[in-house]
């Protein structure tokens, strides 16, 4: 590690909290990891485990009311964007952090052309005419790879496929050169061709454009492609990091190990899939100790008093778990 | 089997029935008792009335309580033929309410059935919608007018005009709502077990509208108050020396300017009427189905 | 965009064929002789007859019909029973005056109603927000005669800023816009209350979506992002919303206009109606229901105009 | 064992309309002549990408759609033709599991009416028994009795889809469509649910149509696999047979395109190009030549048939040709894994009594 | 200078032969001329179109002599063969005049010379002279009518009245503006002519209240719709005068269908007018402003019969109900009296409007006292006529104006007049000939001993409930000099010449 650049994105015990209805759920809880430049970190967790919360945090973009940011920092080039007045953070949003969602088909107006919703952005952050944007807004459109970008500018968003709506939404977020870009889920409801499309030219464009990006997502397997670092989230809380060849050789925490132990294998049949039984805590539920002790088999009183750390087990590799490293003695 | 999910979070999420999310919203609760207050009163009109309601006498427009001119025997005082304004109001709101009743209940429930059936079966969608759009095309009011002038003026002919006024509104919301209902999955996997017709109906589709249908009544109830009141006002609607709070509405804004309260408390009195069925039908939505919302 | 007016037009004729047929059945019904409305009360049997076979009452209905029809698509709609006037003249002269007045009604009711609907979207449980709801809400609560009056005993009695009786002339005039301020403003003001709500639900359900949180990923201001992405979409179901409350505004101003003895086709479809005049009654029905399917061919443009999507 | 499904020819066109007057403009042929076995006991799944007629299939099958032409057989009997009490009678026998956990139970139904329903309208149980045998039905589908008397939006997404299986298998099928049962499920309810299936399968020796876009479940759960392009078959195959030796080009690139939990094994291949065409305006030729990397002007012209590749069938020109091996590397997880998990289980063994 | 009169309803045309409505009449004053004018007394024929006129001996010729500078409103010149035109167009059965009969039984109307008409009757008409004073004895233009064929009157009205027609809105307004040639006003008007204001505006406004305070806010200078109520109010409002009129004759009343199952019997017409209190409905409902009515025409009319005085029904409800009871009409349950297996229920038909709803609504109350369970249904003016030639109802509803007692008794009890308007079925031979001979007597005693008779005989059978005699009552802005009310057929400002603003 070098010492001389600091992190691009630091999000620092970053805890959000939704009040709905009189009561308090507490979506993130501690969540804290860190990006440099140029890299790229999985987000993975099972649906509900505040993924999208978190990432959504960092462009500060959570719904107040009813979200609320409880603790922690979010830490971008240094400054913290918490605390950042709305206009600097407005600023930064579009122009050096881009944002891609999950939902092709609804994250585009679909009353203003593709064009359009790409010129916007481009015309408010770097002072473009719409002439040149325009220009600019084709040429992202032939980046992002969509076929005769000069008349598609002009179709509405209903006039593409899943893959196509999605480019463009790449292409939006890109369009500013952002220094971070942000994918939610950003191959989630694609088919699988052109989920290897997308996450090839999302490959391309990274090394390409030298942004870091968070991949959230809940599938390891798509980690396992394109990552370099990997964040396991479990009820809101960080349970294991690590390089993403580290994380898949040697998973520490049990609900990482679980979770892979489950997955369907494409390269080997396994007999039968390994389960966690048990099901994710609610967000409304209080919990003393750690969240995963109730599914975990080797929880100790320990685990469901007190709520584990994150320790560094090796370099890079943290994991949150009292129990940890697991013991492989037979 | 394996694979049993622990049961330790099936505690079910804190949702609370929908009366008690209703009881949390005071101004519901409020619109609540206010209306329970008033249909108790339009049941109980025979009973409670201090006068008879149809008795002329020979103290008209006597002001209200509040007036120093005030005669104790008349609380909300006397209308312009001297008949006891409480009493009337009491029978007005009645017949108000029973317009207003039937007619959403009748249009209500013929609409919905169209609505339903043309989303369950699309062969008679285009037909269903026609007849709706025909119906769309006369206004209440008109309709009210036209039957007016076949049977004469009534309370009946208003309500058949305000119930069909209903029909192709309730047919077109509980179209709308079929046909989402109808993608479901759910009602294919009924067909895949084989049900009938009738139970795929009745016990799928039927009772998935039949609480939204029934909020969207209670939110129509309001204005079909207010479009009966406005035919009585226009003197089509039920006969004297009944009661009606838009005939008493119409009759006294003759007095307007001398005595306003005979004009002013049947109209007040709708308003709060329709008011509070307004917010209870809102915060029932609010409560129980927001898929209402727009 | 030509060919969903085209479309809208194929889907109107047989809607304007059931209305005819409703308009002729529904008179058809009415007990009313019009021969005897024609030749007064003492009118002997003998000119009864005359007048029955003058005006084809003694053919069967079907015939009626088919030759109504027929006289219709001439543009020939009769003469009024009663003041013998053309029915057509009659339509010009009364629904010049109920366009002016709807016109008057819309043109600041439903800005209005979608700017407090909006304010009350943005500002969403505030007090601004509970304030412009409970308006709404009483403003759909409201008797629209009750309105009326109170415009009346207000504005024209009690500060007597404005005439209301009568129309004073054309729009364009001072005295035009005078007379129909107070009508306008009460009719419009039961037509606040539900584009407002419709606007505040509407635009709080589009700021839920996701493109919204796209605009706001862009970082455009939020001004922008509620004006450009919010209210933009938001309009497209209040829009379907005025066309379908076009009934209920119609009704109203069959009120309105009878309050403030305003001579529009409101006024003159409940005297026909009432004086079972059949040929004018028809005349009405048939123009109120071309202007109901009018208005709604107007939503369905700007419905396409609004949304893209439609379109395709 | 015998042939229990045999569907030939089958075949769905849904006609296009446009316009005010409805005027038929095409039609898009959803599903094109498709023909299969499943054997009792056996999981036959078809893959393909998102709208190429792979849920068309299913329900026709159940004619929850009806047929445009072709035939189904269960068990020798025909299912397309039958009258409509006789249908009700055969509904018995076939039944469907949907994906969306969320839309397939009626919400205003307790699970207990859900399950009673299929009970008492196939005469499976009487009034006086009904209450046990839900239970009975509840207790193998791995639910707690006390859940009966709920609704369905007070169950998570893997109850729920408990349910619809206990529900699908109330009747006690021969066969059950399962459309894409685990795709909205998270990774580790996915598992449950997939064990459950196969579980269910060994006990009760029903027949699967697995519906699926998810490779790696098909391959976990499938014994042959039909993949689907434009709603024809392009190619059939046992699945270890087609994961080994993808002999269509599409399915070699579908199996490529599927990310690999693995850092190690990083795919370098380009995917494949280009959308899906239109259903209702399929390309001239063979359906995939716009996007396969082998295609020859003959593939632009002429529909190649599906024909018999040794144990699969294929409809490719050069199906022959293409023999290469190794397609999915097979590598085991890694040894600390491995490791851990035993002891994971070693612990949840020694949990339980 | 300009004027806004207010008035509750419109006529259905301007057309003097095709309308008997007050509402038309208030207009044709205006726009034409008759051939001799009412004074403000009532009783006075003064010239009009005719300079003078004579009488045979045997009253059946009346020969007119008329002024020879009057022209209409486009300039043309009036002649004899115009007032001919229009007389014959009047009774010509082809017009369907419903007021034919008010020109009494012409044998030839002829214009002598220019100037000179012969008005030739088949038997005397005493009242001939009154019916011509009528606006259905408007002098009209022939080309003007044949021009405008089923317009006339609707598009158009060509007269030679102080005012001229310039447009009608039907429901709405109607716009007349002065007659600058008009010079031969009848010599009781103070102002013989031109009309001193130049523009009448006639604006319909049927809401009560706001016709009210139009009055009151300057919206319009005259109306004499008033609602009594509001009297008071409009006396004490600043800009504001009300006037008023009591030699109007003016009825309301409330007549049975004497054939028909209940009110056939004498007992119950007589125990319904015994039930009702004029008094105090004239006290509560129009605020004392009416006068009370028990008698059929005005005790004030010409020809009342003094000795009926002492036999009008006035209210006394135990009578009533005596007499219901001795009659064997039997209460039953619900208070309703029932007389083999016949409820005592009749149906009234009435006028839609607040006037008549407050009437019947009263009228109602009081006869539930007595058991009598009145139905009512409202029509709308245009309607209810025809309504009201059917055989349909047991009693109805109506107000009439009238010069005299012939008058009214002529209109209504003549057995040729069913079934309207003797709508009560007055089918008497004998009524018939005092009628004839009243209309054709030649003496005033001759004529006021007949009317008489028939008087005592219509309300010895009490085929009528009287409820008021209504004044006339003008609200005007003091702007304008003070009007002198006119009753002729309800029209209050007759000509219109007396209008004028104050210096
Ligand atoms: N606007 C909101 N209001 C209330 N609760 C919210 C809101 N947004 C998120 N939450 C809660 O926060 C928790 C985390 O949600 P989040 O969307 O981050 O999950 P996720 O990991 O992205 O899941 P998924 O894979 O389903 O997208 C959830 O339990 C959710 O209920
Ligand atoms: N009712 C219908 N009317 C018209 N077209 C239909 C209908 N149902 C399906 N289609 C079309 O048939 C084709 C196949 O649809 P189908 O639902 O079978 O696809 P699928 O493979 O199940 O896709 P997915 O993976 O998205 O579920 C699609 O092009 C679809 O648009
Ligand atoms: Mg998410
Ligand atoms: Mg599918």
């Amino acid at each position: 590690m070098e010492q001389a650049s600091a992190p691009l994105l630091e999000v620092d015990d970053l805890a959000v909290e939704f009040h709905v209805g009189g009561t308090v759920q507490r979506a993130v809880q501690g969540v804290s990891f860190s990006l440099e430049r140029g890299k790229t970190l999985g987000v993975v967790g099972e649906s509900g485990c505040g993924k999208s919360v978190t990432s959504l945090s960092i462009m500060r973009l959570v719904p107040q009311p009813p979200g609320k940011y409880a603790r922690g920092e979010i830490r971008f080039d240094g400054r913290d964007l918490l605390t950042l007045p709305e206009a600097e953070m407005r600023k930064l949003r579009g122009a050096r952090i881009g944002m891609i969602f999950q939902e092709p088909m609804t994250s585009l107006n679909p009353v203003y052309t593709c064009g359009e919703q790409i010129i916007e952005t481009l015309t408010i952050h770097s002072g473009l005419s719409r002439a040149e944007a325009r220009e600019k807004a084709i040429e992202m459109l032939d980046l992002v790879g969509l076929p005769s970008p000069s008349s598609r500018v002009d179709d509405y968003p209903h006039q593409l496929s899943g893959g196509q709506r999605q480019r463009v939404m790449i292409a939006l977020a890109l369009a500013n050169d952002p220094d971070l870009l942000i994918a939610d889920e950003p191959t989630t409801a694609l088919d699988v061709t052109v989920q290897a499309q997308i996450l090839d030219l999302m490959g391309d464009l990274r090394s390409r454009t030298g942004a870091a990006v968070v991949l959230v997502t809940h599938d390891l397997s798509v980690v396992a492609q394109t990552c370099d670092d990997v964040v396991v989230m479990y009820a809101g809380r960080v349970v294991e990091r690590a390089p993403t060849a580290t994380l898949f050789a040697d998973p520490q925490h049990p609900y990482t190990v679980g979770l892979m132990a489950a997955i369907p294998r494409i390269n080997a049949a396994v007999g039968r899939l390994a389960t966690i039984p048990g099901s994710v805590p609610p967000p409304w539920a209080a919990i003393k100790g750690c969240r995963f002790a109730s599914r975990c088999p080797l929880a100790t009183d320990q685990c469901r008093a007190e709520d584990p750390p994150m320790t560094e087990i090796s370099a890079g590799h943290g994991v949150a778990c009292w129990r940890a490293p697991i013991e492989v003695a037979a | 089997m394996t694979d049993v999910e622990a049961p330790s979070w099936d505690a079910p999420a804190p949702v609370r029935p929908w009366w008690q999310r209703l009881l949390r919203d005071p101004i519901a609760l409020i619109a609540a008792a206010v209306l329970a207050v008033i249909v108790f009163c339009a049941i109980a009109a025979p009973l409670i009335s201090p006068h008879d309601p149809f008795a002329s006498s020979r103290a008209v427009m006597k002001p209200p309580f509040w007036s120093d001119r005030s005669d104790p025997a008349h609380i909300l005082g006397t209308d312009g033929q001297g008949r006891d304004m409480l009493s009337r109001l009491f029978y007005g709101t009645r017949l108000t309410l029973i317009i207003g009743v039937l007619s959403v209940g009748i249009g209500g429930v013929l609409g919905s059935l169209l609505g339903l059936l043309a989303a369950f079966r699309p062969k008679l969608d285009p037909w269903v919608m026609r007849l709706v759009d025909v119906m769309l095309s006369f206004p209440a009011i008109l309709l009210g007018l036209a039957l007016v002038a076949v049977v004469g003026p009534g309370a009946t002919p208003v309500i058949i005009a305000l119930a069909i006024a209903t029909i192709p509104d309730s047919a077109r919301i509980a179209r709308s709502i079929a046909v989402s209902v109808m993608k479901q999955e759910y009602i294919e996997a009924g067909r895949a077990l084989g049900l009938s017709s009738f139970a795929l109906f009745h016990r799928y589709l039927l009772r998935n509208c039949v609480s939204t249908i029934m909020i969207f009544m209670s939110m129509r109830f309001g204005q079909i108050i207010l479009i009966g009141a406005a035919l009585s006002f226009l003197g089509l609607g039920a006969r004297p020396p009944t009661a009606e709070l838009g005939m008493m509405a119409a009759q006294g804004r003759d007095f307007l300017l001398f005595a306003p309260h005979i004009a002013v408390i049947p109209a007040v009195l709708t308003f709060v009427i329709v008011l509070a069925a307004n917010i209870l039908g809102d915060a029932l939505r609010d409560v129980l189905d927001p898929r209402l919302r727009s | 965009m030509l060919s969903q007016i085209a479309n809208r037009l194929l889907i109107s004729i047989p809607v304007l064929f059931g209305v005819l047929l409703l308009g002729f059945g529904l008179l058809v019904l009415v007990p009313g002789d019009p021969a005897i409305v024609m030749a007064g009360p003492t009118a002997t049997p003998e000119v009864l007859a005359a007048i029955r076979a003058e005006m084809g009452l003694d053919r069967p209905l079907y015939e009626q019909f088919f030759s109504y029809i027929g006289r219709v698509l001439q543009g020939d709609l009769g003469r009024s029973l009663i003041s013998n006037k053309t029915v057509g003249s009659e339509l010009l002269s009364a629904i010049g005056p109920t366009a002016e007045l709807m016109f008057a009604c819309l043109i600041w009711s439903i800005p209005f109603g979608i700017g407090l609907g909006t304010l009350a979207a943005v500002k969403r449980g505030t007090l601004i927000d509970r304030i412009i709801m409970a308006i709404s809400v009483a403003g759909v609560s409201l008797p629209i005669f009750f309105i009326c009056l109170m415009m009346i005993h207000f504005v024209g009695v009690q500060w007597r800023l404005l005439p209301f009786i009568g129309r004073g002339g054309p729009l364009w005039t001072l005295d035009g816009i005078r007379h129909i301020a107070l009508p306008a403003l009460s009719l419009g003001a039961i037509f606040i209350g539900p584009v407002a709500r419709m606007t505040r639900s509407s635009v709080l359900e589009v700021l839920k979506l996701d493109h919204v949180r796209t605009a706001r990923s862009k970082g455009l201001p939020e001004t922008r992002v509620i004006l450009k992405h919010g209210l933009r979409n938001a309009l497209i179901p209040v829009v379907t919303l005025i066309g379908l409350q076009a009934g209920y505004l119609l009704g109203g101003a069959v009120v309105t206009e009878s309050i403030f003895s305003f001579p529009g086709i409101g006024r003159l479809a409940v005297g026909a109606i009432l004086s079972s005049d059949f040929p004018l009654a028809q005349g009405t029905i048939l123009i109120l229901a071309l202007s109901f399917i009018l208005i709604n061919m107007i939503v369905d443009i700007l419905y396409a105009l609004l949304d893209p999507r439609v379109l395709s | 064992m015998s042939t229990m499904l045999e569907v030939r020819g089958l075949t769905k066109h849904f006609p296009v309309r446009r316009g005010p007057l409805q005027r038929l403009v095409g039609h898009v042929k959803a599903v094109e002549d498709v023909s299969f076995d499943v054997e009792q006991g056996e999981t036959l799944a078809i893959v393909g990408e998102s709208g190429c007629g792979k849920s068309t299939i299913g329900r026709t099958l159940l004619r929850l759609i009806e047929a445009t032409a072709g035939s189904v057989r269960l068990d020798g009997e025909h299912v397309l033709n039958q009258p409509a009490a006789k249908m009700r009678e055969m509904r018995k026998q076939m039944q469907i599991i949907f994906q969306d956990p969320f839309g397939s139970l009626n919400p205003r139904m307790t699970v207990w009416e859900t399950l009673a329903e299929p009970l008492l309208l196939h005469g499976l149980a009487t009034p006086k028994d009904v209450r046990e045998k839900v239970s009975n039905l509840l207790e193998t589908c791995g639910l707690q009795p006390w859940h009966a008397e709920r609704y369905p939006h007070e169950f998570s997404g893997g109850q729920r889809q408990r349910v619809g299986i206990a529900r699908a298998l109330a009747t006690r099928p021969k066969l059950i469509v399962c459309d894409e049962p685990v795709s909205a499920l998270d990774v580790s309810v996915q598992a449950q649910i997939v064990n459950l299936l196969q579980d269910l399968q060994k006990q009760f020796g029903i027949g699967y149509v697995f519906i699926s876009h998810d490779l790696a479940v098909v391959r976990h759960m499938a014994d042959r696999v039909a993949v689907v392009y434009l709603g024809r078959i392009v190619e059939e195959a046992p699945a270890a047979d087609l994961f080994a030796w993808p002999k269509h080009p599409y399915t070699r690139s579908l199996i490529d395109a599927a990310p690999r939990p693995d850092p190690n094994l990083k795919n370098d291949r380009p995917p494949l190009e280009g959308d899906q065409p239109s259903a209702l305006y399929p390309p001239s030729g063979c359906a995939f030549h716009p996007r396969c990397p082998l295609a020859t002007d003959r593939c632009r012209s002429e529909r190649p048939v599906l024909r018999d590749v040794g144990a699969a069938r294929v409809a490719c020109h050069f199906a022959e040709n293409v023999t290469a091996t190794g397609q999915v590397e097979a590598s085991a997880p890694p040894k600390a894994f491995r490791d851990r998990l035993a002891v994971l289980n070693a612990a949840r063994s020694q949990e339980k009594p | 200078s300009e004027l806004t009169i207010v008035r509750e309803v419109d006529s259905n045309n301007y057309d003097p032969h095709k309308s008997t409505a007050r509402a038309a009449s208030e207009i044709l004053f205006m726009l034409g001329d008759t051939l001799v004018s009412l004074a403000p007394d009532m009783q006075t024929i003064e010239p009009g179109i005719a300079e003078s006129w004579e009488v045979s001996e045997d009253a059946t010729t009346y020969t007119f002599k008329l002024r020879e500078d009057v022209t209409f409103c486009d300039g043309k010149p009036l002649t004899a063969a115009d007032v001919a035109y229009s007389v014959n167009r009047w009774i010509d059965p082809d017009t369907k005049s419903p007021v034919a009969w008010r020109a009494g039984e012409v044998e030839s109307v002829t214009a002598v010379d220019d100037y000179t008409v012969e008005y030739k009757l088949k038997a005397p008409f005493s009242e001939l002279l009154y019916q011509l004073t009528q606006s259905f004895g408007t002098i009209i233009d022939q080309a003007n009518v044949e021009a405008l064929g089923p317009d006339f009157g609707i598009s158009g009205f060509n007269g030679t009245g102080p005012y001229c027609w310039v447009e009608w809105t039907p429901r709405d307004k109607m716009i007349i503006e002065k007659h600058e040639a008009f010079t031969w006003g009848a010599p009781f008007h103070s102002n013989t002519g031109p009309a001193s204001i130049d523009k009448i505006t006639w604006q319909i406004v049927p809401e009560e209240n706001t016709r009210t305070v139009a009055v009151i806010t300057g919206q319009s200078q005259v109306t004499q719709y008033v609602p009594y109520i509001a009297l008071e109010q409009l006396a004490a409002s600043p800009g504001v005068e009300v006037v008023r009129s009591d030699l109007a004759f003016w009825t309301y009343y409330m007549g049975f269908k004497i054939d028909k199952e209940t009110v056939s019997d004498p007992a119950v017409r007589k125990a319904i007018n015994l039930a009702v209190d004029q008094a105090a409905m004239s006290e509560d409902l129009f605020f004392g402003v009416v006068q009370p009515a028990y008698s059929y025409v005005s005790q004030e009319a010409l020809d009342w019969n003094t000795a009926v005085d002492d036999k009008l029904l006035k209210y006394d409800v135990a009578e009533a109900n005596k007499i219901l009871d001795d009659a064997g009409w039997v209460r039953g349950d619900d208070g309703v009296r029932s007389k083999d297996g016949v409820r005592l229920s009749p149906t009234a038909y009435v006028f839609a409007g607040s006037t008549w709803g407050k009437l019947s609504e009263a009228v109602q109350a009081y006869l539930r006292e007595i058991g009598v369970d009145m139905q009512i249904q409202a029509f709308d003016a245009t309607v209810a006529w025809g309504k009201l030639a059917t055989q349909e109802f047991d009693m109805y509803g109506m107000s009439f104006p009238y010069v005299s007692s012939g008058d009214a008794l002529n209109l209504y009890f003549r057995s040729q007049n069913m079934p309207s308007p003797n709508r009560m079925n007055w089918n008497d031979a004998e009524t018939d000939e005092l009628l004839l001979a009243g209309a054709t007597a030649t003496s005033d005693e001759g004529r006021a001993s007949a009317y008489g008779e028939v008087l005592d005989k219509v309300h010895e059978a009490a085929v009528w409930l009287p409820l008021y005699h209504e004044p006339m009552v003008i609200a005007q802005s003091t702007d304008l000099e003070t009007i002198v009310p006119h009753n002729i057929y309800g029209a209050g400002l007759y000509k219109g010449l007396d209008l004028k603003l104050k210096e």
